[in-house]
């Protein structure tokens, strides 16, 4: 039986992305080599009850070294009380969870990267899993990202070109690149005629956006979704999320998910 | 000094230790396995069980509170001939005993599920949820009536050989009557409690934050009303107490002991601590040993008064 | 934008806002006099008072929970005649709408203080709290019992010109039917909740952390609960509703006005912010200005359901 | 009508005295002028709800920049919270509260402190505002101390000296001063012909020394006493004791103390 752990971690880097935006780096082997991307983490923002429970990160990133980056926005409590760790300061994180992205099979396919805000924390690590192969045959391999404002984006935009992806950009704001949505990209840098595999996190409503699209052009989309967790493992079934194929059952996006086929979820 | 003596007997189940894990928080066992030795716990109490697989209500199903959280799962759960087939053999594997937790919406049902679970190898007993709405009885629960709880408790003794501990439910005026019910209709332990209903409001959209409007409150915060209800069943009945509510440390645990439960059921801690009931273990037999108490048997209970 | 409009009416009595303390953690508010200004407040809510002084319990009588607290004051008070003689007339000079809390062993009590306190000048209403253990009915609460509850109301209806808020137990298995037996009684208003019963041990000394082993508890954690049967109660009765309950912040404060309560009181929180009743009344002052609305009393039972 | 502050303070040093002991130094002006010996605080350990009360703390010492001192030792959550506040950091904290210690209204007799383990923080507070009186008529100023080990008083004892008051220390584990009780400390250094008065800060047991020889001897004793409290303000009432004047009433530990006549206090 393998054991698990669930002692503490020591940050090794904390980073401020954008003025709500952060990056901690997290000593925790045992997650780094188990981890796929797409997967998750479930995060004790402090010790102590306040916040009770553990918060969902996506795993961002993950080093030869063994450590674990998450991307986060403080959006409350428990994300503020996150935001406020410094190097050599000790988080409690267990995982990874959930079902990741699907790798494509084959090589063949051109693929687009789409998100949006923190959805965009599960992406980098996904292309680094994608580089290997694509390069192969010379496929496409595009990163398109929107954001409220454009300095949230500098560094992120930085680091997936780095690893060689075509990159561009949408801001609310219009600060940077794209003035507007990040879907309105999509047609920009996505020949309809092309065969395209389609990765998306981000808000539901843009991914609703890109679903619409994909399934214009009979693209393959995988999503991302959130919703409230308490465990993360499958134990509180409080991720239930409406399964359109059968009215009578939920799905879990803790373990059916978070990572699902655009199929497999109702895009009311 | 040697090991301290953990066992305890919960009518007729002896088990290794007084640490079991509370229904609907610790999946059926499996979800655990790489974090907890299942066969290590006092029992595996699994999610609760009704005749046919229910869907469970529509999300948003929890939300966060003060040092606790509401749910509303709507006691979603794959139906006893799935439990049998799919989630039962592991647990035997695990060699873990295991409780089951059933739920039923009139007495047939309870009746029908204790039949049912009887039939099956590698059950040690039965929980039964009394919390449940009576559909017949338009909606009331068994667990706020102590007539409707007799009488559920008499209909489940009569079809089964296992242990039956019926759970109660905190949102009554007078638990210790429900409790008496229960052990006048041949129950061989009280478990309690059940979760307290709530409710949050989404102040953003006037909206409740449960699709269901309500739910039910655990955690921390429930810790001190559960406490108060083991203590004035447990010096009420003379059936054993198993104690249930905000139980996340050792100290908790022992908290329960002390006012006189006999075993205690660890629940949202395992959301928080995957490894919560093995650390409560190790820490209620450290606690054993600085007191110098060769068995958990004389803690139970032991509460000075005065 | 103009000021929102804040006046709400609770049973004849009119308030210049809903933010109101509750008995008992608010002192006889001079307490107060140098963190808030009194007169701001919609009603100052004090310690409950006797017809004879009570020394209330031996201590230890408070402890810490988990976002919650215990208590077991015992129901210590000054007494009706020092009340009106050392406390009022400090509170009258400061310009606060006072709401006092009486608290009786029996009817009779409760009749005589109603009668007591209707004589004064400076009180604006009369809060019954009938979580008082009746001692001529063998102890048990009148707030757990419909027709004492009731009984309680009509006498002291009947000796009062004062607006009547009838204060709830939470201690019941069904609070609508405690809430309208008040209403039946006369009660121009219904407050809820009082504390939770609970307890809490030292593992230590295996004694009760508290000398009178049971206390209320109170705080954020019981929050949730006090929600929803303010929303019940609301949704039952056709009088005011004053929402209490753990509320520590303007959202939680806004929470039970959404949930159907007129006005709410702030308790706890006042021990942890001595401000925390003028920053609530800020707070919602601003939500309401963010979400345009002209009048508190559009947020008043504004939850939207399915 | 007098408008106390209740915003948070900035922690402008913090110190450790001991292993688990430490010290804070708070800015906050309407405190420290307002501050009389033997007052006390109520401190929030930690924003958030978890530990919900504020925490009780004598005033330690108080500075004419307006900065106010707690000598805290870790025991719990909320202490060992605040033993992780560094300079810089925010703490609120409210008061002053409570009845402090009565100066004598002469200045013709002897006094002694005496205090043991945290039971020393007020006491530096009162040798302050005790040096300045003394000092006119040459009466002795005495402070005898009590802890666990010797290192715990290594700094206080020396703060003490450096006020011109003859000191001297007891410690449970003999490292350091009189192996036993600070008790044992009183007859050898207070003549039992001279007149005393005593002011006596720290555990229960302790006090109830000090108390019995001060009553053997008939000096004048004041005791400053500690017990759960959940506002600091006289309005919750959770922190009675026994009045052994009148068993039909309490005091108040928040409001009539924390220091009291040892003649108003029941010593079973
Ligand atoms: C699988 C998964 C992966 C996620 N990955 C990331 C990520 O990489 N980066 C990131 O910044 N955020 C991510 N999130 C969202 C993140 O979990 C929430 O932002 C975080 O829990 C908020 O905590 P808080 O205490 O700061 O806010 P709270 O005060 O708890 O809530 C603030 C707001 O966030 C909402 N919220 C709270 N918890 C959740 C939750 N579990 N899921 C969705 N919404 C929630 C609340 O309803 C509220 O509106 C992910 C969520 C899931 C389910
Ligand atoms: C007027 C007054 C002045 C005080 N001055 C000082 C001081 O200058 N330095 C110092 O170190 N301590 C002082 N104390 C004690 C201090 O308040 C407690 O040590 C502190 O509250 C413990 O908080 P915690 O969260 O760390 O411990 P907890 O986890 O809350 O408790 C740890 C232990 O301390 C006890 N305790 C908790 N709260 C109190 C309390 N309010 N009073 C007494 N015991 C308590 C608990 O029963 C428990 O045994 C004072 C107390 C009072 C009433
Ligand atoms: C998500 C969730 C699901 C639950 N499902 C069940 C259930 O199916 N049957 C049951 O008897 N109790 C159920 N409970 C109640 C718990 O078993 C337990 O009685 C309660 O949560 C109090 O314990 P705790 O505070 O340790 O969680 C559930 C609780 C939670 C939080
Ligand atoms: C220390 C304390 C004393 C109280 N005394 C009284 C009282 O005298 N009369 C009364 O009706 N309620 C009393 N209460 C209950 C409060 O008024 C309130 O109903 C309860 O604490 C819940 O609100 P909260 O969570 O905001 O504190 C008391 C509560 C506390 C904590
Ligand atoms: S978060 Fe608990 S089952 Fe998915
Ligand atoms: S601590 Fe609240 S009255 Fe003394």
């Amino acid at each position: 039986m393998e054991h698990s752990q669930t002692r503490t971690s020591e940050v090794v880097r904390s980073e401020r992305l954008g003025s709500d935006i952060f990056r901690l780096t997290v000593l925790a082997p045992w997650i780094a080599e188990a981890a796929q991307p797409g997967q998750f983490v479930m995060v004790q923002p402090a010790d102590g009850q306040d916040p009770l429970l553990r918060r969902p990160f996506s795993i961002h990133q993950v080093t030869g070294a063994g450590a674990v980056q998450i991307l986060f926005k403080v959006v409350g409590r428990g994300t503020s009380l996150l935001s406020r760790i410094r190097q050599g300061g000790q988080l409690n994180v267990i995982g990874p969870f959930g079902k990741g992205f699907a790798l494509p099979s084959g090589v063949e396919e051109n693929i687009c990267l789409i998100g949006g805000g923190m959805g965009i924390a599960p992406l980098l690590f996904l292309a680094k899993r994608l580089i290997g192969r694509s390069a192969v045959v010379g496929c496409r391999l595009v990163a398109l990202l929107g954001a409220r404002t454009g300095s949230e984006l500098t560094v992120l935009q930085g680091e997936f070109q780095q690893l060689g992806l075509a990159t561009a950009i949408a801001t609310d704001d219009g600060s940077s690149g794209h003035h507007g949505l990040v879907t309105q990209l999509m047609l920009q840098n996505m020949a309809p005629g092309d065969a395209w595999r389609v990765y998306t996190c981000g808000p539901h409503p843009m991914m609703r956006g890109v679903v619409e699209i994909c399934q214009g052009m009979a693209w393959p989309c995988q999503v991302s979704l959130e919703t409230m967790m308490a465990c993360g493992m499958g134990a509180c079934l409080g991720c239930a999320i409406t399964n359109p194929k059968d009215p009578n059952s939920y799905l879990h996006v803790c373990k059916d998910g978070p990572v699902f086929e655009m199929s497999e979820v109702a895009w009311r | 000094m040697t090991q301290p003596d953990l066992r305890v007997t919960i009518g007729g189940l002896e088990l290794p230790n007084p640490v079991m894990t509370a229904s609907g928080t610790f999946g059926y066992g499996e979800e655990f396995a790489s974090y907890v030795n299942l066969h290590r716990l006092g029992a595996v109490v699994v999610k609760g069980i009704s005749l046919q697989p229910r869907a469970g209500n529509p999300p948003p199903r929890i939300v966060e509170t003060a040092c606790g959280m509401l749910n509303a799962i709507g006691l979603e759960n794959v139906g006893v001939d799935r439990f049998l087939s799919e989630k039962l053999p592991y647990l035997r594997r695990a060699n873990a005993r295991v409780v089951v937790n059933v739920l039923g919406d009139s007495i047939d049902d309870y009746r029908a599920l204790a039949e049912r679970l009887s039939d099956a190898e590698g059950i040690s007993a039965l929980e039964i949820n009394i919390s449940c709405p009576n559909v017949k009885k338009g909606g009331v629960a068994f667990g706020t009536d102590a007539k409707m709880a007799r009488a559920v408790t008499e209909a489940v003794r009569n079809a089964t050989r296992l242990p039956v501990i019926v759970k109660l439910s905190p949102n009554v005026t007078d638990i210790t009557a429900i409790a008496s019910a229960a052990a006048d209709g041949g129950a061989d332990a009280v478990s309690l409690i059940n979760t307290l209903l709530g409710m949050a409001i989404d102040i953003r959209s006037r909206r409740p934050r449960l699709a269901n409007v309500v739910g039910g409150l655990s955690g921390p915060a429930v810790k001190p009303v559960a406490l108060r209800m083991v203590w004035q069943v447990a010096r009420t009945v003379s059936i054993p107490v198993v104690g249930i509510g905000g139980i996340t440390s050792a100290e908790d645990a022992i908290e329960f002991l002390i006012a006189g439960a006999t075993a205690v059921e660890v629940g949202t801690a395992n959301f928080i601590n995957p490894r919560a009931t093995e650390e409560i273990l190790a820490g209620l037999i450290a606690y054993l040993k600085e007191h110098r108490l060769a068995s958990v048997r004389e803690l139970i209970g032991s509460l000075q008064l005065g």
